[in-house]
Order: C-alpha cells, then sequence, then structure tokens
C-alpha cells in the first residue's frame, strides 16, 4: 500500500515514521516535501511526523499548518483520507483545523521525555482496532507543547462521540481530562503527542506502537 | 574602530597581545597592522585558537591507531567502524558564556559541537553533556542549572539529534565557574569524509548559513581571559543560538556532500570567519581574497572588523568545485538559507580583505599559524596527597543513613529531573540512554545491527589530589564504561578544562593530568582524536578543580551481543571482578559522610584494568552475564544500588573480603565490575577468571525488595529509590 | 509603517506560564502578585503608508497565522 | 493595580523568531512585511494602591526574574 510522510524544514521523525510504515506495509513511503502542493497519486495513508517544523517559532506547527502541501491534505481529509499526526504532526492538525483544540505549553514548563502509560478509551477506532483485549500501551512522548486545550462542549462532544481515542494513564502535560489522542468525526484523522512510531522495536521503545499502525493499514 | 585607527600600546594591550608577540607581526608585516589585521592576529594568537600554553604538551598524545581515519587537527576526529562506516566525534566546552547566559551559552555549545561533525560529513546521531555546576547551596547554582539544562535540550531537541548521556557534578570549586561540555557523535561514509584544507586557485568561497552580526566579538579572547568582578560589564553581544537554522543547515550540507561539490569545508566557531578563512587556507596552502560587501549582514554599517570576529551562529565557509556554483546556490536556496558567494582561493600565500572597493587587510597566512606562540610555561607538578588508611577513618555506626546519605548526595543522587528534558529517542536508534542509569549511551548504526557506545567521564577530586592519577583514572573510566556494555573501547575525545596557565601549580595539573592521561590511552591502545583545551576557568584567583573531562567511543559489532545494568534478575549470583583493597581516600564517603575532602585517590593498574576489562567483555560475549556495571564513585554499595533500581529488584550483599566494613561497602578501588551471573554460569565464571589471573568473588545474590548487606545496611529498594530521585526536583523546585 | 499586534490567550483558557510566573514571584517575595498573564507582541515593519488598508491586512495576517483563535484574541495597531 | 511589563531582545541580538515569521507572512503573500520582531508582554494584578512603590517593585521582579537582563530590555507601566 503506498503511504506517503511529510518533511517540513525542521521535521526530525520523518525518518522513524518512515521506518514505522515500511515495517508495516513492507513499502517505503514517499517523502513528500511540505512545498508540494499535492500528493502523489494512490497514497493511501499519509503521516505528517514530529519534530520541530519551523523550530516552533510563533506556536508549534502553525506556520506547517500553512504550507502548500497541508492546503491539499485538508482537502483530501475531508474526502476521507487517512492522515495520522504525531507530536509535531499532531499540533499542525489541531493548526489546520482538521482536529479540534490547540497544544499549550507543559503544564511543568519543561520539555517532557518519558515512556508513558495509555489507556486505549476507544478500540473500535480505525487507529486502534487492532489491539484487541490490549488496553493499556506505553509509547514515548517528547515534547514540550502537549497539554491539549479545548472548550468544554468540545471535550464533551469528543468524548460523546468516541473521539478520544488514547488517555494518559499520568497525566505528563497538564492535558484537559488526560487526552493523549483524537480523532475528528468520521475517525479519518488523528493525532497524538506520544510517538507511536518510536516503538516498533524491541530494542528500542518496545513494541507496543505496531499496533495503531497495523489498525489503520488494515482499515484501509 | 576604523581602519585609520591609529594602532596604540594600549590598543595592542586590549587585544591580548605581548610586546613581544606584536614585534614579530611588525617583522613579519615589515610595517605596522592596521586594527582588522591588528584584530586577526589577535583572535589567531589568542589561547582559544592557537593553544598556546597547551600545544606541546597535546603533542605528546598517543594519536594514531589500527582505526583512527583521522587524528586531532582537523574539525572532529574520525574513526573506522567497519563496513564502510566512520564515527566522527569530539567534545567542546562553552563555560565562560554558559555562565553569563546558562540557556543561550549552552544551547551554542551544542549548536558548535554539532557544526565540527558534519562539517566533516556526518549526520549527528548522539549528544552527551559533561556538566560541572557550584554547590547546590550558591544562590546562582539553581538558576544555572535551570538554564544550561534547558538550553542543552532546546537546541538538540529542535535539532533532532538524541541526547543520550552525560555526567553531571556539584562543588564549591565550580561557584564562579561552571562546565558545560559538550559532545557529539555523528556517523559519516567512511569514503566520503570532508577535510578543511582549501585547494586550487580561483576556486568560489561560499558563506551559508545565518547572517552576520556584532555577536560575540572577541569571544574567543573573552574564553583566553580570567573573570573578575567586571566580567558582566565586559560581556561581548551574547552569542543567540538558532537551531532551526542548524538543521536546516545540517540537512543542506549532506545534501550538496552528496555531490562532488565540495572542495573544502569549515564551520564557523569561535573567532568566525577570521579563523574558518585562515585554517582552510593555511592547511591548504593558499591564500584567499574575500570581498566583505559579499558577507550576508545582519546589521547595518558593519565594519570589516566586526566582521572578521563575529561569532554569529549557524553559519559555513566552503570552497566549492568550479563550475558546481548554480548546483550549490540551489541546494541551499531549497533550504532557505542564506548563501554568498564571497571570495576566491588564490595562489599568493596572503590573506586579502575588501570593503567598499578598498584594500583593509592584507597579510601573509603563514605566520598566522606558524609563528602563533607556542609557550613552554613554567610548572610544577603538585606531590600526591598522602595515602589514608582505611583504618584510621571513622566508621560509621549507621550503615542505613550513610547509604541514604550517599545515594542522595549530589553528585550521586538521580539526574532524572536533567535528562527527562531531553529527546533521548529521536532518530528511533537509541538502544540504551541516560534512562537506565547505565553506565555507556549505545546508539544503534541506522538500518544495521551493530552499534557505538559512548560514555563521557572525569573524577575531578581525584585530579586535584594527584593530577597524574586522576588523569589515568579518567581515561580507565570511560574504558571500562564501554567495556561494561559489551563495546570494544575505539578512542577518546577530551575537554581540558583547569584554571590559570600562567601559573605553575595549575600548568602542573594540566601537565600532569595529561601524562596520566596518555599512559592510559597507550595501556588501551585508545588513541586521542579529537579534543579542546579550556583555561583560565579561574574567578578572583581561585581556580576550578581540574577537571579534564574524557569522551569514550567503542564499537558493538553485533547487537545480540551487548548487556546494561538493567538485566539482573531473581536468584542471580552477584559477582565483583577486580581486586578490593578498601581504598577511601579521595571518596565519596570521606567527603560526603566525613566532609574530609583528603587523601591520595586511588592507584590505577592499567594492566589490571585491561586484564579486568577484556574478561568481562568476554563474558557479555559468551552470554554469561545479565547485568554489568562498574564500581566508581561511592564503590561497591552504590555500584550495587544502581543496578537494584535498573532492575527494579533488592539484592543482599555478603561479606568476602576482609577489609573493614565501610571500606568494603565503600571503597573506590579500580578495575572493578559488578555483574548478575545465572546460578548455572557462576562456576565457570570464576573458574575461568582465575585462570586468566583476574579477580573473582562472589559478593551477593539478586531477589527481594531490599538492600542488604552483611551487618550493614538494610533498607527498602522503593524508599531508598525515593531518596536518591529526590536531590534534584527538591533543589529546582 | 511599523503595526503592533497584540496576542493574548482568551479568558477562560488555562495560562500555564501565567500561572508559573506569579508562583515564582510569590515565592521570591513578591506577595503582592495576585495573578499574572503571559502574551505576546509581534512587531511588523511594513511597506506602504495607507494605515486603513494596513490595519485590514494585519487583521487578515492575524486571522491567517498570527493567532490561534481557538485559544486566543488579538489587537492591532498600527504606528505610522 | 495592573502592571504591563513589555519584554523584547535588545537591538543587535539575534531573533530568529521574528525572521521566521516575516519569512511565512511574505510565504503566504504579504509582501508588504519588511520584518518583524516578537517580543512578551506580561501583565500582573498587583494587590495595594501606591503606583510610584509597585514600580519600584516590578521593576525589580524585571531584574530579578522576568527579563533576562543579557539579552532582553523591558518596560514597565502602571495603571490603577
Ligand atoms: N547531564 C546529564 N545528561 C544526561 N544524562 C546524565 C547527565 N548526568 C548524568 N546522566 C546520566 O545519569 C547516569 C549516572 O551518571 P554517572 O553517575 O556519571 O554514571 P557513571 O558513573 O556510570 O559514568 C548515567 O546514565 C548518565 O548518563
Ligand atoms: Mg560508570
Amino acid at each position: 500500500m503506498k503511504t506517503a510522510v511529510i518533511t517540513f524544514p525542521a521535521s526530525n521523525c520523518n525518518r522513524d515514521a518512515a521506518v514505522a510504515l515500511e515495517k508495516v506495509t513492507g513499502v517505503k513511503p514517499e517523502m513528500v516535501w511540505h512545498r508540494e502542493s499535492e500528493l502523489p497519486s494512490g497514497i493511501k495513508f499519509v503521516v505528517l511526523p514530529g519534530g520541530f517544523s519551523y523550530g516552533d517559532y510563533l506556536r508549534c506547527g502553525a506556520m506547517a499548518s500553512r504550507s502548500p502541501i497541508v492546503k491539499d491534505l485538508v482537502e483530501k481529509a475531508n474526502k476521507g483520507l487517512a492522515i495520522a499526526g504525531f507530536c509535531n504532526g499532531f499540533q499542525v492538525l489541531t493548526e489546520a483545523g482538521l482536529l479540534p483544540g490547540a497544544l499549550m505549553r507543559n503544564r511543568g514548563l519543561k520539555f517532557v521525555c518519558r515512556p508513558e502509560k495509555l489507556n486505549i478509551t476507544n478500540s473500535n477506532s480505525r487507529y486502534t482496532s487492532k489491539y484487541g483485549d490490549v488496553t493499556e500501551v506505553t509509547y514515548p512522548v517528547a515534547h514540550h507543547d502537549g497539554n491539549y486545550y479545548a472548550d468544554d462542549d468540545t471535550l464533551n462532544k469528543l468524548e460523546k462521540q468516541g473521539q478520544v481515542i488514547f488517555r494518559y494513564a499520568n497525566n505528563p502535560n497538564g492535558s484537559a481530562r488526560d487526552i493523549a489522542g483524537i480523532c475528528n468525526e468520521a475517525g479519518n484523522v488523528f493525532g497524538m503527542m506520544p510517538h507511536p512510531e518510536r516503538a516498533i522495536d524491541p530494542l528500542h521503545g518496545g513494541t507496543d506502537g505496531l499496533g495503531l499502525f497495523k489498525s489503520i493499514i488494515e482499515s484501509i | 574602530m576604523n581602519i585609520k585607527t591609529k594602532i596604540t600600546p594600549e590598543i595592542v594591550a586590549e587585544h591580548g597581545l605581548s610586546a613581544e608577540e606584536y614585534d614579530i607581526i611588525l617583522d613579519r608585516l615589515g610595517r605596522e597592522p592596521n586594527i582588522n589585521e591588528l584584530g586577526i592576529f589577535s583572535v589567531m594568537w589568542s589561547e582559544h585558537c592557537s593553544y598556546k600554553s597547551s600545544r606541546r604538551h597535546l603533542g605528546k598524545f598517543l594519536t594514531k591507531g589500527d582505526r583512527v581515519i583521522q587524528g586531532p587537527g582537523e574539525n572532529a576526529g574520525v574513526i573506522d567502524i567497519d563496513d564502510g562506516d566512520a564515527i566522527i566525534f569530539k567534545m567542546e566546552s562553552h563555560n565562560h558564556p554558559s555562565f553569563i547566559e546558562p540557556y543561550q551559552g549552552a544551547a551554542t555549545g551544542v549548536g558548535g559541537i554539532m557544526r565540527d561533525v558534519f562539517t566533516m560529513g556526518a549526520r549527528p546521531i548522539a549528544l552527551m553533556n559533561a556538566l560541572r555546576f557550584g554547590e547546590p547551596t550558591h544562590w546562582k547554582t539553581k538558576q544555572l542549572v535551570n538554564g544550561v539544562v534547558a538550553g542543552i535540550g532546546g537546541y538538540g531537541n529542535c535539532v533532532g539529534v538524541p541526547t543520550v548521556g552525560g555526567e553531571t557534578n556539584f562543588h564549591k570549586g565550580y561557584n564562579g565557574n561552571i562546565l558545560v561540555n559538550a559532545m557529539c557523535v555523528g556517523l559519516a561514509d567512511a569514503d566520503n569524509v570532508f577535510y578543511s584544507a582549501a585547494k586550487g586557485v580561483g576556486n568560489p568561497i561560499f558563506y551559508v548559513g545565518s547572517k552576520t552580526g556584532r555577536d560575540g566579538i572577541h569571544g574567543a579572547t573573552m574564553a583566553s581571559a580570567e573573570f573578575d568582578d567586571d566580567s558582566e560589564e565586559k560581556r561581548p553581544t551574547v552569542q543567540v543560538g538558532d537551531p532551526f537554522t542548524e538543521k536546516l543547515l545540517i540537512e543542506a550540507c549532506l545534501e550538496l556532500m552528496a555531490t562532488d561539490a565540495i572542495i573544502a569545508i569549515q564551520d564557523m566557531g569561535a573567532a568566525g570567519l577570521t579563523s574558518s578563512s585562515i585554517e582552510m587556507a593555511d592547511k591548504g596552502g593558499v591564500g584567499i581574497s574575500l570581498n566583505l560587501d559579499k558577507v550576508p549582514q545582519r546589521e547595518e554599517n558593519m565594519t570589516p572588523y566586526e566582521m572578521m570576529l563575529s561569532e554569529s551562529q549557524e553559519r559555513m565557509l566552503m570552497v566549492i568545485q568550479p563550475g558546481k556554483e548554480k548546483l550549490a546556490y540551489e541546494i541551499f536556496e531549497k533550504w532557505e538559507l542564506d548563501v554568498a558567494k564571497i571570495g576566491k582561493t588564490t595562489d599568493t600565500g596572503r590573506l586579502v580583505l575588501r570593503h567598499n572597493r578598498k584594500k583593509v587587510c592584507d597579510i601573509p597566512i603563514a605566520p598566522l599559524a606558524d609563528d602563533a606562540p607556542n609557550l613552554d610555561r613554567p610548572y610544577e607538578i603538585p606531590a600526591s596527597l598522602p595515602v589514608i588508611d582505611a583504618s584510621d577513618v571513622h566508621e560509621t555506626q549507621d550503615y542505613d543513613d550513610a547509604l541514604v546519605r550517599i545515594m542522595s548526595s549530589p553528585d550521586i543522587a538521580s539526574k532524572r529531573w536533567i535528562w527527562e528534558q531531553y529527546d533521548r529517542h529521536v532518530m528511533a536508534d537509541t538502544v540504551d540512554s541516560s534512562q537506565s542509569g547505565g553506565d555507556a549511551a549505545i546508539v544503534r548504526i541506522h538500518g544495521k545491527n551493530k552499534a557505538v557506545a559512548i560514555s563521557t567521564d572525569c573524577t575531578p577530586r581525584y585530579v586535584q589530589a594527584d593530577p597524574y592519577m586522576g588523569g589515568k583514572q579518567c581515561v580507565a573510566e570511560t574504558w571500562r564504561n564501554l567495556t561494561c556494555v559489551g563495546a570494544d573501547p575505539i578512542a577518546i575525545t577530551d575537554c581540558l578544562n583547569f584554571g590559570n596557565p600562567e601559573r605553575p601549580e595549575i600548568m602542573g595539573q594540566f601537565v600532569g593530568a595529561i601524562e596520566g592521561m596518555n599512559e592510559a590511552c597507550r595501556a588501551f591502545d585508545y588513541p586521542v582524536v579529537s579534543g579542546n583545551v579550556s583555561l583560565y576557568n579561574e574567578t578572583n584567583g581561585v581556580a576550578i578543580p581540574p577537571t579534564p573531562a574524557v569522551g569514550g567511543v567503542g564499537l558493538i559489532p553485533d547487537l545480540d551481543y551487548f548487556t546494561t545494568l538493567t538485566g539482573a534478575k531473581d536468584g542471580d549470583t552477584l559477582v565483583l571482578i577486580g581486586d578490593t583493597q578498601g581504598w577511601l581516600g579521595s571518596s565519596i564517603y570521606l567527603r560526603e559522610i566525613l566532609r574530609r575532602e583528603e587523601g591520595a585517590p586511588p592507584p590505577v593498574d592499567l594492566e589490571a584494568e585491561k586484564r579486568n576489562g577484556d574478561y568481562v567483555r568476554k563474558l557479555i560475549r559468551n552470554k554469561r552475564v545479565n547485568a554489568v556495571h562498574d564500581c566508581s564513585d561511592g564503590g561497591l554499595a552504590v555500584a550495587a544500588c544502581e543496578m537494584a533500581f535498573a532492575g527494579n529488584i533488592g539484592l543482599q550483599l555478603s561479606r568476602a573480603i576482609g577489609c573493614p566494613t565501610h571500606a568494603w561497602l565503600f571503597g573506590e578501588d579500580q578495575a572493578r565490575y559488578l555483574v548478575a551471573v545465572e546460578e548455572n554460569s557462576v562456576n565457570p565464571v570464576i573458574s575461568t577468571a582465575k585462570a586468566k589471573g583476574v579477580s573473582a568473588q562472589i559478593v551477593g545474590k539478586v531477589g527481594g525488595d531490599r538492600l542488604m548487606a552483611d551487618g550493614a545496611f538494610d533498607v527498602s529498594l522503593a524508599g531508598l529509590r525515593e531518596k536518591h530521585e529526590r536531590f534534584l526536583p527538591e533543589l529546582m523546585s | 509603517m511599523k503595526a503592533i499586534i497584540h496576542v493574548g490567550l482568551k479568558p477562560g483558557v488555562l495560562d500555564p506560564q501565567g500561572r508559573a510566573i506569579s508562583r515564582s514571584l510569590n515565592d521570591l517575595g513578591f506577595e503582592e502578585v495576585a495573578a499574572a498573564r503571559q502574551g505576546k507582541v509581534i512587531e511588523l515593519d511594513l511597506t506602504g503608508d495607507d494605515s486603513t488598508a494596513a490595519k485590514a491586512r494585519v487583521t487578515e495576517m492575524c486571522e491567517k497565522l498570527l493567532a490561534n483563535t481557538v485559544i486566543e484574541s488579538y489587537r492591532v495597531e498600527i504606528e505610522d
């Protein structure tokens, strides 16, 4: 299956994401430069990787969300293309309006890097269906601005519609209602601050992240 | 100041040049220099750039070896790790700037050391940091720790290179001069390493990266002077780092390096455009002519003097293959970097600068390097302190309390508060890092089943007590730490932080430490391939403890065979490799429990180190051990507690050695490793050791949830861990 | 011309930086500090000299990039 | 009382953030933007009602915590 990883000037988890996609699909993903105005044809799943797209200046993900390729992504997302953003990619998706809410400075004001336990709160989603009975996974987090915010109405709606996919067992950043990962109403666009792509290898971060990639790939 | 400025003796002195040095300049030029030329001589002949106090001593180091591709003298050292892969690495200090502006000082230190590495064609794959702060109660310490750690993380995290390990000490000797040493390790193709020697005549010189501003003018000369109470006033405009531009610079340079467009390349570090252009020209034996009007400038009306001495960050200089200019422009513009052709190589052997269509500098290049002062400063190697016998050291009556105090003392306590602010996993190849509390970080070579191991070490209190022995110990400890994870140690980089070399006793520490280090390097066939010297770490005449930080790199050829300290399992037997006399001189026990900082440091027996280390590596390769940790600060007890924390399992130490209890538990004898061995491997491990002349003894068992030692302590693992974790968060809250 | 844009968090949005600032100030003995908020100011140098047109353009910049209206509000001033 | 503190980089100090903002605005078609700088504003709610005294105290806060005077300059306003 053809997949793609978008690369912004200071993306730095693009390689990590590519390794994860290749591992699960068996095919190297297309690396798409942010200046491109359109995705190559036939792409079925897109990852917005972690990093500091534009140095995290102004607001994390803000400048990246205005890049030409994101414009195309917004159109295709509305037609059902599967898109996931991890860490900085999640920030880009909220800034682009593809996911509700915003990511603010961590409550502790410090960058935090550690393995974090997550509860799968919706195991029927396109991003978690393959986890089966597993309800708890550990992915690393590594971010400075991962404090998820949305107003109460939005949060209630997210919860009611099953759009909250992951919650932190020990909230590392102050996120509202311990939210770690959400999807849009249609379920094709997903974002989370933790890094499932850094949990696909027993020598590095464990293998808990594989289920997420398998779930979404299988659902397509 | 401008080109018409009359050069007076005061101006010469302000530039840190002696009267004799100025006479040499007059002689080589055959005339008076103008202010630009004087500025250039002054930075090139500063301690920081010319290594005038240290050069003759650094020359003694072992620098060659089977795996050395490039030793000292280039931007970084290069070693061969097989399969066409090369590792490029170096460590550097950013002490003075970090004291003045901790965030930016530390951040730009990280940026600078990364540039040294990718300049040579390597993608940076790991960062390490060796930090020394003043005592925790000093009013400035908290703010400095906060800023330095945030700065290191802020830069490395953004560029996307994992910070995988380091070390942190606190001591009142650093109250007025902290040390911030950063190390970068990069991966390159062995047959595509880039060097700085310019070649040819008429080849274009490109400037790439950020624009030049008035940042840090005279930073290099400042790094070569002591602090006094007015330092804050004299400081130049602080350099601000821009990790975003650094990231673009890395990607752009690596992209251009994959073509054959670059003849030579050099980052602009200390003394910026001056030292980069002169080094390129000098190494290549060519001249250089630059048109300063072409230099991308951030501020208006910059003078040639300012442009040549600016230390603006994230800039590179390169000689491009004629005909490849267009390609270079395309790549740099794609990455949105400032790029300009600012000059060309010449056959004159001179550095010629033009500004506003006037010649503003014309000096021969060779004397700048060849005639750079090379001082033979007087030195006195201090006598080692007297040996302290363990039986003369007061024995605690409360071992539970002593253990808790040691495990929560500033140097031994957990550094989690620091390393959780560093992205340790980005690039997805970190096999082990600070997270385990391990001896050496392990970073996999991307896409392959092999890895490099990296460790930084120095025990300043040993070097203070006996520079020669302490110097040996620093090298030995890195070698041991690499061994602990099953790596073959290959080579080291160093960062030699000392006080004012004009004082014979400081120079004596320096010379003594180098001799000790060098002896260890030779014994292990473990050459020095790069390094850095930071002198004048002194405030109001008080010098820092001598701190020769060493960064070692080794190779784990097959990731099916490595160990960390995390693997101890219920029922494992603890075996101690190496001899225990119970050495308490200059120990943590003496300092933390008795508040005494005295006594000769533990002797380093290099033959025993080699023998024991080679044996431990063999045990790892034969999968005989589940966990390995070396005994260093705080001796066997601390090593055992750290192994227990990492494996999250208790253990019991049993008495097997005849020395007094405090010396048995806390003695800091060298060349020792604590290993956890499965029941059925114990006999072979001990008998093979015997056959090889390696001392090995059963010293305990793994299991339970308590930490116990016969006739000494008995504490809960969870309780001790809580206290071990508490020191930094409490200090920083 | 110059544009000065103040961007601040909307009321009701928790401001971790502001909270940390007031706490640290209290800790340092500045007990008179009851609350703190942190916002940003962006200053733009603009070519052109029509300040009414500029104001409209800068407002557009805010909507498109400079502020995240999910959490932030902004105010634009133009100085000649 | 309220104190409003403007903190900005001193002239000559590199402002990578400002540079990124102006580039990004240019890319979005706002070509009239020649340069951008970003600073912060901190707003404090203060108890007490002596505005001269408050100004002195807030200045002390800036020196001690709110501004990094090595690279930043600041300006304090007190509003009653
Ligand atoms: N400044 C730092 N940055 C990252 N990791 C650190 C730092 N200081 C200490 N550590 C980590 O804490 C652990 C303990 O450090 P140390 O006691 O110096 O180890 P050792 O004695 O085995 O060399 C190591 O894993 C080390 O990498
Ligand atoms: Mg060690």
